[in-house]
């Protein structure tokens, strides 16, 4: 089926993720949004995750990539709407996402990337 | 008897493991924090077992314990290369693969008990429990 | 694979269709967009449809239908992003789109939803 | 011999036809909006193969007029009920599945030519030809 349609709005990419992702769809996911922003510059990237129910280390990791790489190409970014028992299951995880900036749903990831700019 | 066993041979395996046992918690009465816990925890060793060892198996069985509280068993199977240093990788931040070595040394902290055996050459079976 | 995301933003409920989808797919997309709003009150639907080569009869008859049954829950629908291709098919077609408000891009779109508050 | 066969027995092959076709067109030459009426003439007339013949298959060939202009020709056929009134759907707006009843002369009026033979009880047999 479909693959995870990637919006722009304002100049921003945005991403809702609101299924569970297998290692490789996450990966491909990854690939079209850094691609999406090598063909038209955009001011920044929102990944919504709030219909997520499980982030482990693999998709953590690739959320920590995305934005480093999209960094890389000049582009900030903003993953919102992480459920609380995905954060404190990062916690315990020891995993550390506080790299990329977070807010808690799309509205204010958007206000945000506005505030950069 | 286990509720569930899934073969672990791909990529696919993980998310429908993960999903199992996230119903199977939800359905035995674990809230959604210790749903996402166990889950993620059977993600990080599911996803070992397709790494590193290619094929293996998952069972997830609904348990008592002695004083008759419920809970859910997972234990996570492979006949691959087992793991050579045991204790350097229950410490975590250890990985072959350039992961972030967290996968084993996580779980354990996700779930109630954690069980870790591994004969080089024979392959690696986790056991891990969560109470209600 | 993954439903297709349904996006709140601003009150607003955004859903971006970028595969061709089976009769059964775009019937289960009507059928989830619809339950969001009843389950949370929205401000207006938007439809974005930027990615679709080909829009045929029962695709057409899906956004009407969608489009009038938010306006029978009091919910304006805007459908964005049809391709030149597409609008000239429909055309031939004999298929009318008219009842439904049409903007050139997501932007617009949000904008008109706005207008109308 | 056609370049590509599809049963068209579900939902699905409505998909896969058009998306075929569409491809087909663009490698032959046709520009977006051509390739658009084309897999949307091909959609509608497959979708009544599966709705009201069940089964059915498509052919896709690419062709050339005695004038030398390359094109792609469909042939949709089916063994299912037939159409009873010939005239009355070839004009449009007559359905009998509560349908806007535009399939069969939209995808007609997409189309530089489009033939249409129908047999009650035998089944349908629709052939179109677009030119570059
Ligand atoms: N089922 C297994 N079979 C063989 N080796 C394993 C298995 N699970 C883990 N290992 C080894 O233990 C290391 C640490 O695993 P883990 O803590 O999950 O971190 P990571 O997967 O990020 O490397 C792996 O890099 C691998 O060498
Ligand atoms: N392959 C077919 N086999 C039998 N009946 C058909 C077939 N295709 C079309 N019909 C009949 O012709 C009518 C008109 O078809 P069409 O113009 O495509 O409109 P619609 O599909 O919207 O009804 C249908 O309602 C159906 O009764």
């Amino acid at each position: 089926m479909a693959n995870i349609p990637i919006l722009r709005l304002e100049g921003y990419v945005i991403v809702s993720i609101q299924d569970d992702l297998s290692d490789q769809e996450a990966e491909d996911l990854q690939k079209r949004l850094l691609e999406s922003l090598a063909v038209r510059t955009a001011h920044g990237v929102l990944i919504d995750v709030s219909g997520l129910e499980i982030v482990d280390s693999y998709f953590c990791r690739i959320l920590r990539d995305t934005a480093a790489m999209a960094q890389l190409m000049g582009v900030g970014t903003c993953v919102t709407g992480l459920a609380p028992a995905v954060a404190v299951t990062l916690t315990e995880l020891g995993l550390d996402l506080s790299m990329v900036h977070t807010e808690g749903n799309l509205d204010r990831g958007l206000e945000w990337l506005r505030g950069r700019d | 008897m286990p509720e569930i066993i899934i073969a672990t041979n791909d990529d696919a395996a993980i998310v429908t493991s993960r999903g199992a046992v996230r119903e199977l918690a939800r359905s035995v009465g674990f809230g959604t924090v210790d749903q996402t816990k166990l889950a993620t925890a059977v993600s990080e060793i599911v996803r070992n077992v397709v790494l590193y060892a290619k094929r293996g198996q998952v069972l997830f069985t609904i348990c008592e314990s002695n004083a008759g509280t419920r809970g859910i068993e997972v234990i996570i199977e492979d006949e691959g290369p087992g793991i050579q240093d045991l204790e350097i990788v229950l410490d975590g931040g250890y990985s072959t693969s350039g992961g972030f070595g967290r996968g084993i040394s996580g779980a354990r902290a996700l779930v109630d008990e954690f069980n870790l055996e591994s004969e080089p050459g024979q392959g690696t079976r986790v056991e891990m429990r969560k109470w209600l």
